[in-house]
């Protein structure tokens, strides 16, 4: 099979990982779409992995790593998320505005 | 030899020093005095043991990076003789003011100024360098500044010292630049050196560098362009009058065109240029003396008019006839201011109206005064005479064609000389009449002062007797001279440094007739109106010339408009320029890091995902523009 | 030499290429539906057909281990997790997000832009490599266990740790309920 | 490794670090301050005694600093560098003495005696070294002093915006410099400017010396001040104390122009003459501009009398420029000599504005009043006499070096157009007339004129014997200069022949 063809399959699926992250509202559908843009890299590792024929196996390994810790990281993700439900009763990312710089503000 | 004028030129500038810093505790008297009477000595020394040669002595001032300034004397028969009439005036006027100033309260800073003073001019008179000699001119300058204004409770005085200071300045520019130019030139700055470099037939710079040379001239002798500042210098104290603005400083012009003659000589076109300068000066200060209201006025627009001759006989060659009228004019023109100081002191004002009938009042100031006008005027016995003769003698010998300069300056200056002759008769016959004979009028003491009379003067009348001695015996001291000094012309004066130009002094034939035909017709016309009727003012004779002719033919009023309002409104225009222009581009830079802070500031919506946006674009940039690159 | 007819050519594409491509459009498609759709949960529903059809997309690349490992965690684990996410934040069933087209423009720009880029780039630099597979040594459970408690002991382990930490966060947030309102009184 | 220069340099640091020890009342924090700069000064009058004029470089020392940046701490003197150097040291002792009895109000004196001292490590520092890098560090550390002694204890009225504009300004100019260094750097790869003067801009091409000249000369402009960057100087003067201000004018504006004959001339031949002709006409721009402004001013009746002084300042260092665009030894000679005689001019004439502005309250021409002569005759005389030595009258500091500047305009170095030099000759003798104008004329409005009684109603006191202590050494020595200028023109001619490659 040609190389080619995962990593193009990898960088689409980043793409579209990616358009996903800012384009959503919603912080959960933005945690999804991370999870997208992870597969995405997992592909290509194992892709190059097959492709050097490593005999450490360094892709394979690190893909592990990687499922492991987006798993750790949706689990986390979602206790956040969570919380700013809890307090703000919404999950929509453009009306969490805490952070805006104030407009009559001085120096 | 140039030792002893060395201790000439320290010894006055020592006793400034002194004078300055003693001031209060030791009488002035005793230190300038004798200072000024040894240094007397020693140039009357200098002079006699002279003859013929040239002493040299330099040492190195300074190096420059380029051409060195040496430190030097040059002392030749010119300088001799120069030297011995400023340190006798110098000590003349020394004496006269001791007793003239003598309640002045800063009589000890008046003084010490007078002796540094007697010092920057002997360093002018002789000195070997340019750049040296430049040091002199100017602390001359700093020196008639600080003594005009010496009276500064008037604003006469303060207005008449800075124009002084400030026109002086102006004509030291060109000044300047001419000496760099003869230096370069020369490729040195030592008279010796330039005199030497002169080539035969001149050259460009040397038409260049005495041209510019007569700026500094026209300044500081009050030739026309720059004559306005004598006439408002009567501000200051009479001696001082006498000392600078007569006998020395003004002369010092002359003296130097005299002492770069071989230069001058070989540019034909600056000794044109210096005619013309000397004719328009001539007929315009003569016009000005008839027509002025107060005696020091008179006396001083008298002076520019003896300058003039004196430059209009440089110009025609006639070096040693110059120098002649240079000696000659010093002695009795100053014998002249300090008999006005006389007058002055013994009327109470310097105003013609207010004078009349002195001849019994102040007998000796009468006798001087008489033979200092009739030298003025050129009656022949005097010595005003022989050396306005000589001169008029050196025009007519160029005029017809003989020697190296030029016709038409001849012809220039022999016209301009005679009608000058006219109008000084006139004058000198006007103001004899109108102080010395008529009616005594008496004007109240303390009349209104004329705007730039000497304040000093006024309103203290002493009708007891004449004047204190030291006041007199200084006015018959110099009436010998008056007198007697004429009959050099016959001797001829010690070798002038070489033949320079037409040295022959004896009156001719021709010219005496003319002379002798112009004082007869001026006098004659002005005793016919004077005795017609005594009260009125014989300068009627002007007529419509009168009234601009009192006022200097308006020649501030134009400075005014074409100098000194452009100046004001640049001046206005440029501090206007330094706060709104140059300063905005400043506050202007300031000012656009404050928006463009407040900018960015309002980038910070707390929008997520536009940050999340500018992010990713940015590093697509960033992607694109390496994948391109590379 | 033209590409196409190389010894590899993309023209003769091999069974594994021609199954890759199908797999490879399938899980495309539900990815772009998992971030278009307005009905939330059914995002979560694509998302579960985007992990498995990768799994199959691994298996397709004989690293069989990887393949189960990803079906087991990612969409057993994970997308349950998220549809629990979901729950909790009380999206409603067919709850549909208003249309965000502000953000969506530029969000298209810089996702075509960065895959244009990529796309460029990978194709340009790998065109001709090759991969393989014949010998199924390589991505075999066996082989990868070996390497991993070979050779990447020390990250296991180290992740075993993380994944600890992240257990106790995740805890601590979700539960701190009660002493949160208490304390945020001030 | 001469200790004697590194002591020299050092001792203020010292002093301003002792200052630093607690239990130093206000009374021994001013006497720390004269001693240090009294032992800084001793210590340099040792060094010119020591000086041998034929040699070059002398007390070098030249160690190792950063080696990684390849940064030398390289100090020494030569003939040009010397002048300045006592200079500084002793107008800064000057300052000192004056400070005994005169602090503004603004701080206690200690931090005042601490910054001064710092300010005067920076400048000997400044005039010391021999290293790009190291000259460019001294340079700031000037700043940051001068900075403070004008915002802390400068006139309340302007001193804030006054000391940010000084020392913004100045910072962005010495950046660009810096930016210059580095590219000399870049090019020959060593920052010793000895041996970069040696070379004589051999291994740079025509683009990178005009580019690195250009941003030298740029960040020096400032520090001049070059007409049109010089606006932060008025306002400094205005609003920095007299201490400050003599240090301002006596000191820190030589720097600029050290700088230009130091550093931009040897080393960046073809970029110097680019440059030349802009450098002159900005000079005689600087000349006729400060003038017409002073006269202004004087007309003005809330002219403040500092402002006056101050663009004299930019008027006079104009003089300096010229002498050094025309690239000839005289021109550079008479730049030395502009610095040397405007340090000690200019110093004294700040110190008389501070005691004017002390017995009238006011430093605004308007409320003066005038008739110095009558109430206080002594100080007045010694305006008169500041007013005629700024204007330049041959025989004392301010003439010689002005002489010099013109004589090498008259005759520039070879690739340059006579033609336009003649004419900025012409301009700067203009632009002397217009000085001697305003300089008279400020006599004529502070000290001629009726007495009258004093605008504050307190009894007006001459000239004291504390001020007379501060004042004489720059009378005297500006009648030295004047008199005989081989004092300083003897040690800076043989040095700038061989700076000029003997040209």
């Amino acid at each position: 099979m040609h190389l080619v063809y995962p990593l193009v399959l990898a960088v689409l699926l980043f793409g579209i990982g990616l358009y996903g992250v800012i384009a959503r509202r919603n912080a959960i559908l933005v945690l999804m779409s991370i999870e997208l843009m992870l597969n995405a890299v997992n592909i290509n590792l194992v892709a190059f992995d097959m492709y050097l024929r490593d005999t450490l196996h360094a892709g394979q390994a690190l893909t592990l790593f990687v499922i492991t810790i987006a798993a750790a990281e949706i689990g986390l993700g979602l206790a956040i998320v969570l919380m700013v439900f809890r307090n703000r009763a919404t999950t929509d990312i453009p009306e969490l505005r805490e952070l805006a710089e104030h407009k009559e503000g001085s120096v | 030899m140039t030792v002893a004028a060395a201790t000439a030129t320290g010894l006055p500038a020592l006793a400034a020093l002194l004078g300055l810093f003693l001031g209060r505790r030791v009488r002035p008297v005793l230190i300038a005095v004798p200072a000024v009477l040894v240094a007397t000595g020693l140039a009357i020394a200098v002079a006699a043991g002279i003859g013929d040669d040239v002493h040299e002595s330099a040492v190195r001032l300074t190096p420059t990076g380029a051409l060195d300034i040496t430190l030097g004397l040059r002392v030749d028969g010119l300088a001799a003789l120069s030297a011995v009439l400023v340190t006798v005036v110098a000590l003349l006027v020394q004496i006269y003011s001791a007793a003239y100033l003598r309640e002045d309260p800063r009589y000890s800073s008046y003084a010490a100024l007078v002796s540094l003073f007697t010092a920057a001019m002997l360093l002018v008179v002789y000195t070997g360098d340019l750049i040296v000699l430049l040091v002199g001119w100017e602390v001359m300058g700093v020196c008639s500044y600080f003594l005009i204004g010496h009276h500064w409770e008037t604003e006469a005085a303060r207005s008449a010292s800075i124009k002084a200071f400030v026109v002086t300045k102006l004509g030291d520019v060109p000044f300047l630049i001419g000496i760099l130019v003869l230096g370069t030139g020369a490729d040195s700055f030592r008279i010796r050196d330039v005199l030497a470099a002169v080539p035969e037939g001149g050259a460009g710079w040397v038409t260049a560098g005495t041209l510019l040379l007569l700026g500094g001239v026209a300044g500081k002798s009050a030739q026309v362009p720059l004559q306005t500042w004598l006439p408002d210098a009567m501000a200051g104290p009479t001696p001082v009058s006498a000392l600078i603005h007569a006998a020395t400083m003004v002369a010092a012009g002359a003296y130097l065109v005299a002492r770069l003659y071989p230069a001058f000589l070989a540019a034909h076109a600056t000794l044109i240029v210096l005619a013309v300068l000397a004719m328009v000066t001539m007929i315009g200060s003569a016009l000005a003396a008839l027509a002025q209201e107060d005696l020091k006025r008179v006396l001083a627009w008298s002076t520019v008019g003896q300058l003039a001759y004196m430059t209009g006989g440089l110009a025609v060659g006639g070096r040693d006839a110059a120098v002649f009228h240079l000696l000659s004019h010093g002695a009795f023109k100053a014998l002249l201011f300090l008999g006005a100081g006389v007058v002055i002191h013994v009327v109470g004002t310097g105003a013609l109206a207010g004078m009349g009938g002195l001849r019994h009042r102040a007998p000796i100031a009468f006798w001087t005064m008489t033979a200092g006008l009739a030298a003025l005027a050129g009656l022949p016995p005097f010595a005003g005479f022989f050396s306005k003769e000589a001169v008029l003698g050196a025009a007519e010998h160029t005029a017809a064609g003989h020697g190296p300069v030029p016709q038409t300056a001849g012809w220039l200056v022999l016209v301009a000389g005679l009608l000058t002759a006219v109008l000084t008769a006139a004058y000198a016959t006007r103001v004899w009449l109108r102080v010395f004979f008529g009616p005594a009028r008496e004007t109240a003491p303390g009349a209104e002062v004329p705007a730039h009379a000497d304040a000093a003067d006024y309103g203290r009348p002493t009708p007891a007797g004449e004047a204190p001695a030291a006041m007199v015996w200084p006015l018959i001291v110099l009436a010998v001279p008056t007198v007697l000094f004429g009959f050099v012309a016959f001797s001829g004066l010690p070798s002038l440094g070489g033949d320079l130009g037409y040295d022959e002094l004896t009156p001719h034939l021709p010219t005496t007739v003319l002379a002798l035909a112009a004082f007869v017709l001026g006098a004659g016309v002005v005793a016919a109106l004077w005795r017609r009727d005594p009260a009125a003012d014989p300068a009627r004779v002007l007529g419509p010339l009168r009234g601009p002719a009192l006022r200097g033919f308006d020649v501030d009023g134009l400075y005014a408009a074409l100098v000194l309002t452009p100046t004001r409104l640049a001046a206005k225009a440029a501090r206007f320029s330094d706060g709104a222009v140059v300063d905005t581009y400043v506050k202007g830079a300031a000012q656009s890091a404050w928006l463009l802070g407040g900018g960015i500031r309002r980038g910070q919506n707390g929008n997520t995902r536009l940050y999340l946006t500018g992010l990713f674009a940015g590093v697509v940039v960033l992607a694109v523009a390496v994948a391109v690159g590379s | 030499m033209n590409l196409a007819v190389a010894e590899h050519g993309f023209l003769s594409p091999t069974g594994a290429e021609i199954a890759f491509v199908l797999i490879g459009l399938v899980v495309l498609g539900s990815a772009l539906l998992v971030v278009t759709t307005r009905q939330v949960v059914h995002a979560a529903l694509w998302l579960v057909v985007t992990l498995g059809g990768l799994a199959a997309e691994y298996l397709l690349l004989t690293a069989e281990f990887i393949a189960w490992v990803q079906v087991l965690i990612y969409v057993g684990a994970v997308v349950v997790l998220l549809l629990f996410g979901l729950m909790l934040t009380k999206a409603p069933i067919g709850y549909s997000e208003p249309p965000d087209s502000a953000a969506r423009i530029p969000a298209a720009v810089v996702a075509l832009g960065a895959t244009a880029t990529l796309l460029t780039v990978i194709v340009d630099a790998f065109r001709t490599a090759y991969l393989h597979l014949g010998d199924d040594t390589v991505g075999s459970t066996e082989v990868t266990g070996q390497s991993l408690f070979k050779v990447w002991v020390l990250p296991f382990e180290v992740l075993s740790v993380l994944l600890l930490a992240a257990l106790i966060g995740a805890i601590v947030l979700s539960r701190s309920r009660s002493r949160a309102h208490s304390g945020r009184k001030d | 490794m001469s200790v004697v220069l590194i002591l020299v340099v050092a001792a203020p640091l010292l002093g301003a670090a002792m200052l630093l020890l607690p239990g130093i009342a206000d009374r021994a924090a001013r006497l720390v301050g004269v001693g240090a700069s009294a032992a800084t000064l001793i210590g340099a009058v040792v060094l010119a005694c020591g000086f041998d004029r034929g040699r070059g470089m002398q007390f070098e020392t030249d160690v190792s600093w950063a080696p990684s940046l390849g940064l030398r701490f390289h100090l020494g003197i030569d003939g040009i560098s010397l002048p300045l150097l006592l200079l500084s040291a002793l107008l800064t002792l000057l300052v000192a003495v004056h400070s005994l009895w005169n602090i503004p109000p603004g701080g206690d004196s200690r931090a005042f005696v601490a910054l001064f001292l710092l300010l005067e490590t920076g400048t000997l520092g400044t005039f010391a070294a021999l290293d790009l890098i190291l000259f460019f560090l001294f340079f700031e550390v000037v700043l940051v002093p001068m900075y403070f002694l004008i915002n802390r204890w400068g006139s309340p009225g302007e001193r804030g915006p006054a000391s940010y504009k000084f020392i913004l300004y100045t910072l962005l100019g010495s950046a660009v410099m810096l930016l210059g260094f580095l590219l000399i750097q870049a090019e020959t790869g060593t920052f010793d400017m000895v041996e970069l003067a040696d070379r004589h801009g051999a291994g740079m091409s025509h683009g990178v010396q005009v580019l690195a000249f250009l941003a030298i000369g740029l960040g020096l402009a400032v520090k001049v001040p070059m007409w049109p960057l010089h606006t932060w100087l008025p306002d400094a003067h205005t609003a920095a104390p007299t201490a400050g201000s003599v240090l301002l004018a006596g000191v820190l504006l030589k720097m600029g122009t050290y700088g230009l004959i130091r550093i931009a001339v040897p080393m960046l031949p073809e970029g110097a003459e680019t440059f030349a002709p802009y450098l002159a006409a900005f000079g005689v721009v600087g000349i006729v501009y400060g003038s017409l402004v002073c006269l202004a001013l004087l007309r003005d009746p809330d002219g403040d009398l500092k402002r006056i002084i101050a663009y004299s300042s930019v008027g006079h260092m104009g003089f300096a420029l010229l002498g050094i665009a025309t690239l000839t030894p005289q021109g550079i000679n008479g730049a030395l000599f502009v610095n040397i005689g405007h340090g000690l001019i200019t110093g004294l004439l700040f110190f008389l504005a501070g005691a004017v502005k002390d017995r009238h309250d006011t430093a605004l021409l308007g409320r003066l009043g005038g008739g110095m002569y009558g109430r206080t005759p002594r100080l007045g005389a010694l305006v008169a006499f500041g007013a005629v030595a700024g204007l330049g009258l041959p025989g004392l500091a301010g003439f010689w070096g002005e002489l010099l500047a013109m004589y090498g305009a008259y005759e520039p170095a070879a690739g340059l157009s006579t033609a336009g030099y003649r004419t900025f000759l012409a301009l700067a003798g203009l632009g002397t007339v217009l000085t001697a104008a305003y300089m008279l004329g400020l006599v004529r409005r502070l000290c001629m004129g009726p007495a009258g009684e004093a605008p504050t109603g307190r009894p007006e006191v001459d000239v004291t014997g504390r001020e007379v202590v501060v004042w004489t050494p720059l009378v005297a020595l500006t009648l030295l200069a004047g008199l005989w200028p081989a004092t300083v023109l003897a040690i800076t001619d043989p040095a700038v022949r061989a700076l000029m490659g003997g040209s």
